[in-house]
């Protein structure tokens, strides 16, 4: 994945993480979603869990640390923060499933100005890879989505409406971007923050829907 | 996480909230994990219109300690859902009984599986489930049921709960739990259920790590609020049963 | 309750626990059939299952060994045998409704020729006590009755058909009395073993249907 | 209880009588818990027209460990069930899409949620059960749904196993495991869901009552053999996983 304007992928993570709230209990995907869990975002309390029952892990494990029976969503080694616990899966789901997760991130292909989001199947693929997302999107309370704005064509992911199978509807609250953080607003996307280096201009042209912009938008702290 | 603990100081502090109309489940089966001491704080507390959930509705042992009956005596409960409204030996009759037959407490019946089920149920986002238990009899009358591979089951929904009362053994200040042999029973399974759980623990309350990961029996994401039992006579412990001559 | 004819309690769960085949899970209702942990069965591996989630415990624990936080369906303090495991409620009657169950042991008021049992509701009660019968009538793979032969009325326990709502229909394999031992057979009952001190006579004029008596009859040994 | 051992010499063994047609899970989630030994002893014995279950068809991971879709290479399956038929990065092509595509392989595409408690309501004796989740999406499409209190669930069936593979770090003889860390995962839900589970074990077999009543993860009623894993080269182990580049 070229990564030549804005964010790179620490710092998408990085935004996505300093919207958790203290003591909010956080499922973070595979992808650039676990390196959300890297992120210092200081006293705040946070909880990261992962579908595979593990609650309550920190950063990736340094090199010699590494317990080969303890991985993220990802499959990478982690680390776990005093106040850890391990379930089996079906408990795991259960948390899930039952509403406990404050926020759930997961990265996509695409993401509709209504909050519907693509991230299992790709066109005249049969099958695909769902994993745990489907779960995640009906049941966590928020839905946080990390993807590149563009395409390796430099097409939109940003849409009116997804053109993949959907892995839930209307449940997206927030998207960070390599260009910026957005939100789905029904007929576009609010531009809440910019990534240095990009002009509105240029995120209109590859977004879809109408562009909204946060009033005295401010860069993206890196 | 887990840099702040969630023990609070006594067991008033722990229920002064909980508002009329609560649904609190009470963990404990027989003596054992039994939070003998949040419902004696719930009855001084005094809230009213609650409905229980737990097995039994107490009463049928000597020494009697606190248990869901004294809250219907106490004039505190609209409803009592659970497995026993009766006692399981025809003689003994619980205190319970007269406030049910008189129309004072309602109750809804249970069988003891179905009932830790639709809990369970609560706490992992199912609505409702299939259980072969209870068809064909009277507690099935007129209810959904469905034919599944030829055979027949009934149609449960998921029990939540506002509060979970439990009891553990050992608790670290973020909340995880353990709980010592048949104390575990149905405490877990409410605390899944509920929107806050009120954990009296036994064991000195311990720093967030000091319980192996591999050792939690449950997450601390489940658990609220903690309140250490202090030694007797002030706090409440399991006593032995006097067994009675038949 | 009177004891005034034949086997007494211990030697009612006694006769039952010599039926539990060697690699079976048991599980022991409260009253009469929790005294099947203190019969020594001998070399049979035997798995005791409380529906409190104790899964191996052995006979009621002598004086002064009591650990209060660990009881059988009856609430009696119980020991528990190398191999023990617990756990919660809803795993508990996962371990019954998933028919992992090889027998289970009840008492009841009633048990009718066709094997149906009623041991949850008497005559204009309000409500009942089900506890988990009910899970474990429906779930496990064979269901033994243990009762007193006759009410304190001298009528009779086992019936034709049972007057007293039932728990489960159809499913009784065994029953033991004070007066012997009994499979139900459709049309009445199978008297397999009497205890001693008993008339077939005596047995067949206060037992509902049928009576047939089993070839070469037995007098159970206590 | 617990007088013999269920601890056997090999995994040659351990999975010598599993017939063609039989519908095996496997436990594992990324690299912990994945019950390597008894996989490559599969691949020996060679049975065919297999059911797989279990979270991906593998492959996409290097080094490659044995993994569902080795058998799939080998002729011996008739179907998967899983969570995944296409790599998590699109721009991975894993070993079984092959087969799946030119449909030598039939897949059933089961979110990941769901196929936990599939197999955790097998175990529990729950034929069906409702989820809110994948509702709306193409895999709904054609189902039976339901509105419970306003919202839409899908109707989801049991999933039984005919074996299990599962692996722990810890066994008593009797059966009763452990797991470490992440190892639990799918484990202990398919040993509740299959009629006979197999466990590969790290750490040397215990006598039963070593592992405290209140540690046990997996209840011995629910293993039927055991195999100790021996050192490398002969027995393998979760190893390091190579970090790809982006």
């Amino acid at each position: 994945m070229s990564e030549t304007k804005g964010l790179n992928r620490q710092q998408m993570a990085d935004r996505i993480a300093r919207e958790f709230q203290d003591g909010w209990l956080v499922n973070l995907g595979v992808g650039i979603p676990v390196m959300c869990s890297n992120t210092d975002i200081g006293e705040r309390d946070i909880v990261y869990h992962s579908e595979n029952g593990v609650i309550g892990y920190g950063p990736v494990a340094g090199p010699g640390e590494e317990d080969l029976n303890l991985v993220n969503a990802g499959g990478q080694n982690v680390t776990l923060k005093p106040g850890a616990s391990i379930v089996h899966h079906a408990d795991s789901f259960a948390v899930i499933r039952g509403g406990h997760i404050d926020v759930t991130v997961m990265g996509a292909y695409e993401v509709s100005m209504t909050g519907d989001f693509a991230n299992w199947k790709l066109t005249g693929q049969k099958g695909g890879g769902i994993g745990g997302a489907m779960d995640l999107a009906a049941c966590a309370k928020r839905v946080f989505i990390i993807l590149e704005h563009v395409t390796r064509r430099n097409e939109p992911r940003l849409l009116s409406a997804c053109t993949l199978p959907i892995t839930a509807r209307g449940v997206v609250k927030l998207v960070s971007t390599n260009y910026g953080l957005f939100e789905p607003t029904g007929d576009g996307f609010l531009l809440r923050e910019i990534a240095p280096g990009l002009t509105v201009d240029e995120i209109r042209a590859t977004t879809g829907g109408k562009l909204t912009v946060a009033d005295g938008l401010k860069t993206i702290q890196v | 996480m887990a840099q702040r603990s969630k023990q609070i100081d006594g067991f008033r502090e722990a229920v002064a909230d909980i508002p009329d109309g609560s649904v609190i489940g009470f963990g404990g089966f027989a003596m054992p994990g039994v939070p003998f001491n949040l419902i004696k704080a719930l009855l001084e507390q005094g809230a009213k219109r609650l409905t229980l959930v737990g097995n039994t509705t107490g009463g049928a042992q000597q020494p009697r300690m606190p248990d869901m009956g004294m809250l219907v005596e106490n004039g505190q409960v609209a409803k009592v859902i659970c497995a026993f409204t009766a006692a399981t030996r025809p003689t003994d009759v619980l205190p319970f009984t007269k406030y049910y037959e008189s129309g004072e407490c309602d109750a809804e019946l249970v069988p003891q599986g179905t009932l830790a089920e639709r809990m369970r149920a609560a706490g992992a986002g199912v609505p409702a489930f299939y259980t072969p238990t209870a068809v064909g009899t009277e507690l099935a009358a007129g209810r959904e049921t469905r034919m599944i591979d030829g055979r027949e089951y009934l149609l449960e929904y998921a029990l939540k709960l506002d509060y979970a009362f439990i009891r553990a053994r050992t608790a670290d200040t973020f909340g995880n739990l353990r709980f010592h042999r048949a104390q575990r029973n149905f405490n877990p399974i409410m605390a899944t259920a509920a929107r806050c759980t009120i954990v009296e623990v036994e064991d000195p309350i311990v720093p967030a790590g000091a319980i192996d990961a591999d050792d939690v029996h449950t997450p601390g994401i489940y658990v609220h609020r903690l309140v250490q039992v202090p030694a007797e006579p002030e706090g409440l412990w399991p006593t032995k049963r006097q067994e009675r001559r038949r």
